[in-house]
């Protein structure tokens, strides 16, 4: 189908090769995982191909957290005793990690507890700044009937169901961009769907299903040109690709540290530093205050506004260290890892009959993700028989039910990879996935 | 010994799964329920029409169900309909209780579904003591049963006794 | 003062002594505890007392989460493979843990990042139906101006700025309950203050200020004659004593991992299972939908209806951990060892001439949190005195402003116990203090 | 050798504490502004007056401040009133500045504090070094600073360099 297989190179030739992972250079990182040696379903070696979902965490990750707890445990930004500055001083430099991570300043990164929440917390400001809350300064996010919330069918319910219920709440209404056949956002109906009437243009940087990676450009220039506020679900890109934020100019981003070899319970949004000070809070209580009486209450400035309440500090460190350690590998190095994982992936399942890709079939501009359905047999079954050889993949409709409808189908299984991915693993998924439809006695 | 994936899969499943029984969309019917399986977001949409023995008590008549899911929502939905068809509405009740023991069973099969205390009509049902050993698989098993259950109990719930 | 000291027995004389823990059992406690062994500030032995703002973790919750993350880390729900089975498996065995600990069922426990983001999640939830969202099943949550809200000045800022906000979102009106000399929430203005217009009366099982400790009785008895719902800030009661939330009969409660031996970055809401069920989403993304349309979403039942994207899995494994070592030792055992501390705590403080406490001074129905001013000495430099002597104690307003200015101080020193207190670290902490004053040369 | 405790604590800034200067609040004022220190809530409320000197560029003139703290605030706001009484507006933010760049020397004397570079208005200055060292007080030092230089920026901003 495609001739991509060892495409490790630049896409665009003009482009210096980037550095790519050695074998033995592979080999220290999958060292680096303690999970990645056990076994699954009577002593298999597992093929962990589940990256997209959550990702495994390296020891330096697990090491901090542990630190973190048995060493400085404390309440931070209270307290005067020398615990709760070093907690403190921990907690910051994560942020100052992360934040460096992404190429933006610490004080416009928010500390969520996942994507999800992130997401969530740009839609409730606004709906918040509808009902008057953070007064003049908050106006540019209030909304209106007649007003527009741009999305995509591309996206995961995570960035799609806020922006319904944002509507719901405030009357404005939700429309939406069309993905092509392989997936990928149609960037030409950018010109008529986003309009004067667009307020928010949300959409993804890659997608969960397909792989595909979004040309982030159009996507900001045009939102610029109407005013539009831009929301990047950055989820599945910032592991795997170099991002920076305000390069590509958008204006809020949002990712989760569980998917980037950090910890569960952790997440980020970024927001350009003039909207994070004019957005009125969210989530309310103690730690994001200055004068609270019972009467009424005033906010502490950004990023503190947003972080409610005793913060997952531990999360944040380990979320910094991971941070640290994919900045260590290069991110360059890591993407043209993957770049090359992605190729050896799409032959694979080019390479069994019967089986269709849900998403771009040529290995330019796409994670090493590939969703796909086999002919006859329901992915839940296939995930079943992959299990069964020790290869974890996902299987359903990953929280994108509308892409999924949009390509006729109720669910696919989906390999995704990370870093620590090698070749010998996606020769093993070939193997069990040219199985399956024997298994089943369907195909010939 | 058959491996666990085996059991999951019996050829009995298989069959059933590549051959569904009771599929299709009756024209009349006293009550059609819609369920989803939230973790997959497969659906199965079943219709079902009470008929009273000849004591009057409400007896499940025609029942027919359409959806998609994967091989053991098909089969499992396939099983359910041979065993509740025809049967008593409580009897139908029970049986479906007696399915999520089964399936409640981590793999161990109770007693109730050993070969001396069996309800025949829950024959094919066995079939599906390996899916309980896999926990995400247990609602696709359930899927067509809980449909059943939630349609026989709402149609008897609306038709009296005496049926009209 | 009073004669407290060594009063470990029962408040009620019919009880039977509750078993409290011995020298032995105390020190195999505190061996459990990394973080204990440590010193601060060169070379002294830590005292920790600041327990009230986070609790150190025993080791067995730290190899929950390091056990979790190297053996079967994975997303929950979803995927058919073995390590996303036994990632749920431990994810809902958590759940059931810390439900079993309060006394509530599995499915009425919903997982939080923390406190904070439970008491906003039932206000949000508030505030969506009253914009129509979960439609007829959630008019009983919808607020309109003239309906009335009533907290306490006895509140942590989490459970007083979520009700202003919603308050100030709804149009209705926030009143509240004073407090008594000691610090106690006046019971006696519930008659007057909670009317038929209260829709929502919101107070703390314990203040995190004085310690005093609420008869939740009167509260739930005068909310159910007029038909208002009542939501328990529950962070100080469910660390340090027994509590079974469906005998206290309240219908919402919500607590913080962080404060209860647990990881930061998880809390649970308890709200009866009727009100769960009937309440609209908050959050919203992955996994805790049933059907997605680009037009419109249903939502699963709860808990999964408020539990958008990956959840804090890790941390909810640590949660449930911390919850059974504390079942363990029995709760009336930390309860009764907790009394015992709060008697030396009131004593070392009475003791020192110029200190005077915020709260019960006498030892009944009180945590072993006792905060306190000294005469002519800002409460901040109290503490950095004590922490050069290796004692950490809490300084400030301890996010609740409002009950510091009932008091007319801006801020206090706060000595907080846990079950890993001793007598030796309350004896540290009252030499440190009675040299405070000397050392700013006040008093005599 | 003292302990950072007795840094911390120097005797010059328990005796501003004690009595410290420019405490009040006058009743002539181009400015006033309240801060508040987000950690602890303490707060400064601080008025100033310009006055131009004899070339019209304008000076601080009167300036008083009230509100509660820590003795480190205290102390500091003290001190600061004492240094930037009567100076350019400009060479007091200058001051403020300085002062900014103690508080994050982690407690290593910047060069130009030492004894050869210092201005002499941060004499007394200097004795906040100790601070640097403990990151919760650095916001109690910079509490008066941040007020005066908010006030005073302020104030030269409305007021025209040929103060009416
Ligand atoms: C009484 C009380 N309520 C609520 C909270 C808030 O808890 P968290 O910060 O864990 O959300 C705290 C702790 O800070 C508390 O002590
Ligand atoms: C593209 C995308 N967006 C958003 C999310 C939501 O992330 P989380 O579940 O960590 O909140 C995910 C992951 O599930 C994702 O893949
Ligand atoms: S996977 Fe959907 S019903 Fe089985
Ligand atoms: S503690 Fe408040 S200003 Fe120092």
């Amino acid at each position: 189908m495609t001739d991509t297989l060892d495409r490790t190179g630049p896409a665009d030739e003009h482009d210096v090769a980037p550095r790519t992972l050695g074998p033995a250079e592979l080999a220290a990182v999958r060292a680096d995982f303690p999970l990645l040696t056990r076994t699954v379903r009577d002593g298999r070696p597992l093929v962990y191909l589940d990256s997209g979902a959550t990702s495994q965490k390296p020891e330096v990750v697990l090491d901090a957290e542990q630190d973190f707890y048995a060493q400085r445990n404390a309440a931070v930004h209270r307290g005067a005793h020398q615990l709760a500055e070093e907690a403190t001083e921990a907690f910051e430099t994560a942020r100052h990690q992360v934040a460096s991570f992404v190429g933006v300043a610490d004080d416009e990164l928010v500390w969520t507890s996942n994507a999800t929440a992130g997401l969530n917390l740009v839609a409730y400001a606004m709906s918040n700044a509808t009902l008057g809350r953070g007064g003049d300064a908050a106006r540019r996010f209030a909304l209106a009937p007649g007003d527009e919330i741009v999305v995509t069918e591309a996206e995961h319910h995570a960035n799609l169901v806020p922006w319904q219920e944002l509507a719901a709440r405030t009357g404005a209404t939700l429309r939406w961009l069309g993905v092509d056949d392989d997936g990928r956002i149609r960037a030409d109906e950018l010109a008529t769907v986003v309009t004067d009437r667009t307020k928010v243009l949300a959409f993804t940087h890659a997608s969960n299903v397909t792989g595909a990676i979004t040309d982030v450009a159009p996507f900001v220039a045009r939102a610029r040109e109407v005013g539009a506020l831009t929301v990047l679900d950055a989820c599945q890109s910032v592991p795997h690709l170099p991002v920076d934020l305000p390069a590509l100019g958008v204006d809020f981003a949002a990712f989760s540290g569980h998917k980037m070899l950090g910890p569960t319970g952790v997440g980020a949004l970024y927001g350009r530093r003039e909207l994070l000070e004019a957005m009125p809070p969210v989530t309310t209580g103690g730690s994001m205050v200055e004068v609270v009486t019972m009467e009424s209450t005033t906010y502490a400035p950004p990023p503190r506004r947003f972080e409610a309440g005793t913060q997952m500090v531990s999360q944040a460190v380990g979320m910094g260290a991971a941070a640290t350690y994919l900045a260590e590998l290069g991110m360059d190095a890591v993407a043209a890892h993957e770049r090359h994982l992605s190729g050896l992936l799409l032959d694979a399942v080019a390479s069994v009959p019967g089986v269709r890709v849900i998403g771009p079939t040529e290995n330019v501009d796409r994670l090493a993700t590939v969703s796909f359905v086999v002919d006859g047999v329901h992915a839940h079954d296939v995930g079943q028989v992959l299990d069964d050889a020790g290869v974890a993949v996902r299987v359903g409709h990953h929280c994108a039910q509308p892409l999924h409808r949009r390509f006729g189908v109720a669910a696919t299984a989906r390999a995704s990879a990370a870093v620590y991915t090698t070749d010998e693993e996606i020769a093993v998924f070939r193997e069990a996935l040219a199985g399956v439809r024997a298994f089943f006695g369907v195909g010939d | 010994m058959s491996t666990p994936m085996e059991q999951l899969y019996q050829q009995l499943i298989l069959d059933h799964a590549k051959h569904p029984a009771h599929r299709g969309a009756q024209e009349a019917y006293d009550v059609e329920v819609h369920h989803v399986n939230p973790t997959c977001g497969d659906e199965v949409t079943l219709r079902v029409r009470l008929e009273p023995d000849a004591s009057g008590a409400p007896v499940v008549g025609e029942l027919t169900w359409t959806g998609q899911g994967c091989s053991i929502s098909q089969a499992s939905a396939s099983v359910m309909s041979q065993a509740v068809a025809g049967v008593p509405v409580e009897r139908a009740l029970a049986l479906s209780a007696d399915f999520r023991e089964l399936m409640d069973s981590r793999g161990v099969l109770p007693e109730k579904f050993d070969d001396d205390h069996l309800d025949e009509a829950l024959e094919d049902a066995v079939a599906f003591v390996g899916v309980a050993r896999y926990p995400a698989r247990i609602k696709c098993a359930l899927l067509g049963w809980a449909a059943m259950k939630d349609a026989v109990a709402q149609a008897a719930a609306t038709t009296p006794e005496e049926g009209r």
